[in-house]
């Protein structure tokens, strides 16, 4: 009995100990986060103002921090910018989500079926290998000069990858799982949505990390492609910055795309770690 | 037990074997477990048990033999706990009930992870778990099921004695309520005798049928019992002088698959 | 208005229009920028901008636009891909502008040898036209790359990184990249592509149609000429006026204006003409065939400058000859 | 005793029956697999024909089997053209070997090394998104024009996806292996090399595979920035066939590059089921 | 026992609190086990034993308290077989010798899995085995490995009653030749009894370590005598008594915890 109250009395101890650390925690794990990007930053900066110094090129082929953030910063003020990010990155998440949609469906499909994982598992891949311009003739003949040509070629460049994601996370999934939902009945559909797909989570979620590149590279080419009047778009931006040989603006667009790499990424971060949270994969052993 | 027989039998496998590349796991095992009848499976590691179970649920075809479980609903619960490591405890047991609506799932999974002596553990995951508390989930989800035919495969394993005989009760009850066929894999015989109609010993590589016990002792039973004791005394026995017997006949089996191999 | 080439196509009620964001684009450019085609027109004007010709083809092939300014590659192509169906040069837009500049220590012929030389593209008219050229002053080159002179076919954008960093030692480029090689990486001109063509003129840009929808709507093909010649007009009228204008536009489309002194120097070196000059688009066919890199193309039919002539003709203008 | 020889008898039969199943099997498990294939080709061939034969488009704006298939067997008649997917082949051979092991070192490390991954982990995905047009001044800065250009191109098109397969599979290594790794004394580069790269295999595997897809891509990019003397390519085949507006010559090339990523395809797959039928992941509970 | 405290411990722990999240696992354990001295650890399922093992493993730090190992080389088997599922058999003994050369370490590793009488067995893999088997690698591995300390948690729970006397037997004779630091967890009483010096019992959430029971029966012992059968009983009694006491408590602070999160 003594020993309940005083277990109680620790617990209680401990858990007040632990409130504190949350609390110092949020901050801490923030200044953990933070501290090595902003020296990872730091010194890609350095070694990039370090080569500019050293003169090797002169500064309109090879611009440094000094040209190029001022162009940055000044983008950054202007509407027009943040209407191109907007533009792009609408076109961006539209055509990824439809991505997704086929790559699932397609996924779910060729990974089940034997004839048509014999028949078309292998095209997956070599659709995924087609570079994106050998798609723009295709893309301008269906849908002429609309942001539909430009849906079309960022979807076969992401689905393939995100189909291939399900189907790795399918092949992998655990045989007793399966069997574990096999004998609590789940047949094709039901053990495909209950049992194989969340234990292809994992899996899946790299596909769609893969897939989001793709998608991206295949939108930046396909935003020059198809110009739409009124939306000016940063594949544009890339493209007329390089046209131009303009090299602090086309760095300038590259730190952009790299920010918002870097975003997305933190995004797929999030959702990675609460899914190795629930499945109870730790770190700790490293 | 002669009444049994008349009936239509749960489980029925005629000559069953079952070949693994070229190592025969089951050799022509005929066995049958009548509706209501609880049979217990007992055998040396490696005899081919688990085997046996995964045949009779349809997650193996057997290489010959036939097997009929006449269309009736099969339960499994593995020898590995088998969770969904995604899911909650609850959700775990609810995963066996979907038939059913919502907040009656829930209610009913509350009510099996009691009987296990997990209340309160339902929103923990199964990686927060022991081991023992992890088997026990997996014991509740599979009682869970609305199976006319129950296949354990050592649910008991992992467990301490104490709540063992608490289990031993429960799914008696269980069984008797539901009037289940339960074929139950076993390497303590006095569980086995505390629970069976019938205990049936397997022999090792290949796995065949070696004898049957029939366990007419009065339920309920207790595993402490000078009864159980006796009778799995004598059971005991015969499973060391099979376990032996085979022992040089494993040896020499294997030996001849390496250098096959 | 998804007008697909097959089916019979009712009378537009718009007029689809494609052009570069290029100074030699700036017949286009200035006329849009000063409502002259819209106004010509009296149907809406649906303008298009591409980066590069392969696109503008595409969308000319699938009916997504009527009629293009474009380079004479790939009207070329065009041409010779739908063996004379798809297309037609109705107009010609801009003459000149093309130049091989050098590193300042090359001061000849003779020097080139063992240099390498950039084009924008293998097989383009500048690169024919360097391959032709150097030929004739008797250096060997091949479409390989090997050679007296070595030629690489490369971006004009890439051609500006290269140059300045020394890995060519000339090219053979348009404006405003001559320009910009001249003005930003000390190159010197050493030959100016003009003084290679009869009256010192060579086609650049030009004005094609889909011929589908030019025979469909015949009124609106001879609006979209007068707007053209209108907007010609008014660039020669004042021709710095006009470049600010085009720079205007440059800068609105690709998000950033030429530099003054290379719009200036590329303005200048630009002809701006209706004549689509009908002799150096032979003739540089001519010339890829006898350096080998063309099979024979048969141009006949490829201009249709009936309603070009009539538009002048109205004005008093001497009429262009399509030979 | 009896039983025991009985055993032995039926062990024989079925070891017979084994060998007879074994010998149909192969020329049966050919069958199995090309049937699909031949009958997926078919069908696409048939909706191809189809839509040329339903006359949307002229053929010089979309080119038929009829017209594409003669250019097709002529190039394969040329030694150009197998010159031309050598050329392409070494190269991307050479780049993905080097982005394989690039990727496999800043895999090792991001996703061991705290620090390391906190700085660089999201700039990885963030690279991984950036077209490769981006880099072509760099790489010509860097390299000239030569085909190590090319091959930083590939590299950096293909190494953050290689990292990025390592870093997942690292992540979801089961944690009781490596508490079992952990207890037999591996630590550091020891536990990684005994215990978590195996672990690590299929996620690796699959980033291989997208890796290689993003190679490929890459590379079709980059050999018309760099055209090498006397090295015809793929990719310069591709451009060229789309800057002619070659309708046929560039369904052709399509086609080549198809069949090449199919081919690279199979070997993922034969290498992924090799891995599978070791781990004992068997598809029979579809 | 007096002469073992003398000595300096094996393992020592000190007043070892685990924590995870509110869940108070281990309450100021402290335990120790003499060089050569095989303790036997029994309590409830998720008592805390597997927590505890880890901890002693260095596989987990403690919420509190110290534990102390001396540097000495510490060897564990797992609950789970924790088999490396790329590795054939043979390969997956052989990690635990690493230090060998080739071919010692080959022959060495047959000789083990001849032991636990998986001889020929070596070049399957893991999932080719049953549980049991599978269980028997995990043991040969743990036994390869040349360790001070033995950390085993349920060594022999899937195993049939014959080839888990057998395997004490050997257990038994590794442990004496090389003057091992056993401790064992078991669910199984006469087990702990059987092979163990001491046998320890942990109660449950929080797990504290409850009583001791010396174990001075004469070695060689066996599971079947009436001694081990004796005591085993008094500490059976002792086990259920501490169950029961711990059943409501663990209930309700499940209870208070499934309202908290
Ligand atoms: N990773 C974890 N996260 C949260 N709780 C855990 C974790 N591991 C164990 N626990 C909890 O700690 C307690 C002790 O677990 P432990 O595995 O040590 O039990 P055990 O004595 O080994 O039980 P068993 O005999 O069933 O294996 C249990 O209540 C369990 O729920
Ligand atoms: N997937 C498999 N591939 C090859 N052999 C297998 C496979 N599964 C089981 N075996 C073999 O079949 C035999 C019987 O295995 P099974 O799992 O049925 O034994 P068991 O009676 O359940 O043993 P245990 O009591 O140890 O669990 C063993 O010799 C094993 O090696
Ligand atoms: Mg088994
Ligand atoms: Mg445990």
């Amino acid at each position: 009995m003594s020993t309940d109250t005083h277990a109680a009395q620790i617990a209680g101890l401990d858990a007040l100990e632990i409130a504190e650390k949350r609390r110092g925690a949020l901050a801490g794990r923030l200044w953990a986060r933070v501290w090595p990007i902003t020296l990872a930053v730091g010194i890609v900066l350095a070694i990039w103002q370090g080569v500019v110094w050293a003169g090797f090129w002169e500064p309109w082929v090879f611009a440094g921090p000094s040209e190029v953030f001022p162009v940055l910063f000044e983008r950054l003020g202007t509407g027009e910018f943040w209407q191109a990010v907007g533009v792009t990155m609408r076109r961006a998440v539209t055509g990824f989500a439809a991505a997704m949609l086929i790559g699932l469906i397609v996924g779910a499909l060729v990974s089940r079926v034997k004839v048509l994982r014999a028949a078309f598992g292998s095209l997956i891949t070599g659709l995924q290998t087609m570079p994106s311009i050998a798609w723009f003739p295709l893309a301008i003949l269906l849908f002429k000069l609309s942001e539909s040509a430009i849906t079309f070629v960022v979807i076969l460049g992401a689905a393939p990858s995100i189909a291939n994601g399900l189907i790795t996370g399918v092949d992998y999934t655990p045989p007793l799982l399966l069997r574990a939902g096999h004998v609590l009945g789940f047949r094709r559909v039901q053990l495909y949505w209950h049992v194989i797909l969340p234990a292809s989570l994992p899996s899946f979620l790299a596909g769609l990390k893969q897939g989001w590149a793709f998608a991206w590279r295949s939108l930046m080419a396909g935003e020059i492609v198809v110009i739409i009047a009124n939306q000016p778009s940063l594949g544009e931006q890339l493209h007329y910055a390089r046209e131009l040989a303009d090299s602090a603006g086309l760095l300038a667009t590259m730190i952009v795309v790299l920010m918002i790499g870097i975003v997305i990424d933190l995004l797929f971060e999030a959702g990675d770690n609460a899914l190795r949270r629930r499945w109870g994969l730790r770190a700790d052993l490293r | 037990m002669t009444v049994q027989v008349d009936r239509q039998e749960s489980v029925r496998l005629e000559g069953v074997s079952k070949l693994y590349g070229d190592l025969l796991a089951l050799d022509k095992v005929s066995l049958s477990v009548a509706p209501g009848e609880f049979v217990c499976l007992l055998g040396a590691s490696g005899c081919g048990k688990s085997t046996l179970l995964s045949l009779v649920a349809g997650l193996d075809q057997p290489s010959g033999g036939a097997i009929s479980t006449a269309g009736r609903r099969v339960a499994m619960m593995f020898q590995e706990p088998a969770l969904f490591p995604w899911l909650t405890v609850r959700a775990n047991v609810e995963m066996a009930m979907r038939a059913l609506p919502r907040r009656e799932r829930r209610a009913k999974a509350e009510e099996f992870l009691e009987m296990v002596h997990l209340g309160g553990f339902g929103p923990k995951r199964p990686h927060q778990l022991s081991g023992g508390m992890r088997q026990r989930v997996a014991l509740a989800r599979s009682l869970a099921q609305d199976a006319d035919v129950l296949l354990m495969d050592e649910p008991f394993g992992a467990l301490d004695a104490m709540t063992r005989d608490l289990l031993h009760d429960e799914l008696e009850r269980i069984w008797r309520e539901r009037k289940l066929s339960v074929l139950f894999v076993t390497h303590n015989v006095r569980e086995a005798v505390r629970l069976g109609d019938r205990v049936v010993l397997l022999s090792s590589r290949p796995g065949k049928v070696v004898e049957e016990f029939p366990v007419e002792l009065a339920r309920p039973r207790r595993t402490d019992s000078a009864e159980v004791a006796t009778l799995a005394a004598r059971i005991t026995d015969q499973l060391k002088r099979e376990v032996a017997r085979h022992g040089d006949v494993a040896h020499k089996t294997a030996a001849a698959q390496e250098v096959r191999s | 208005g998804s007008s697909s080439p097959s089916a019979p196509a009712a009378a537009a009620k718009e007029v689809r229009l494609g052009y570069f964001p290029n100074i030699t684009h700036s017949t286009a450019l200035y006329g849009i920028e000063k409502g002259i085609y819209a106004k010509s027109l009296g149907v809406p004007l649906k303008t298009s901008t591409f980066n590069a010709g392969p696109a503008a083809i595409e969308a000319v092939f699938s009916g997504a636009i009527d009629a293009t300014y474009i380079g004479p590659n790939p009207a070329i192509n065009a041409w010779e891909k739908s063996k004379g169906k798809a297309i037609n040069i109705v107009a010609g837009a801009a003459s000149g502008g093309v130049y091989l500049v050098v590193k300042p220590e090359i001061n000849s012929v003779e020097d080139l040898k063992g240099k390498k030389i950039a084009t924008p593209q293998l097989g383009n008219t500048q690169d024919v036209a360097l391959r032709y050229w150097l030929q004739e002053k008797g250096l060997k080159t091949d479409t390989k790359g090997g050679g007296d002179v070595s030629i690489v076919p490369q971006e004009n954008s890439q051609t500006l990184q290269t140059f300045a960093t020394g890995d060519i030692d000339g090219a053979w480029v348009p404006e405003p990249f001559a320009s910009r090689l001249v003005i930003e990486s000390k190159g010197k001109i050493l030959q100016d592509e003009r003084e290679l063509w009869p009256n010192k003129q060579f086609v650049i840009t030009h004005l094609i149609v889909r011929q589908e929808w030019a025979k469909a709507n015949p009124d609106l093909l001879k609006k979209l000429i007068e707007a053209h010649v209108q907007s010609t007009e008014g660039i020669n009228a004042d021709p710095d006026a006009a470049a600010q204008v085009v720079n205007a536009s440059v800068e609105k489309l690709t998000g950033k204006p030429l530099k003054p002194e290379v719009l200036a120097s590329a303005f200048k070196n630009i002809t701006f003409t209706n004549d689509p000059i009908a002799a150096s688009l032979t003739g540089s066919a001519d010339h890829a065939v006898k350096v080998g890199l063309l099979k024979p193309v048969d141009l006949n039919g490829i201009y249709d400058l009936k309603i070009l002539n009539e538009v002048l003709a109205a004005k008093g203008q001497q009429s262009i000859k399509d030979k």
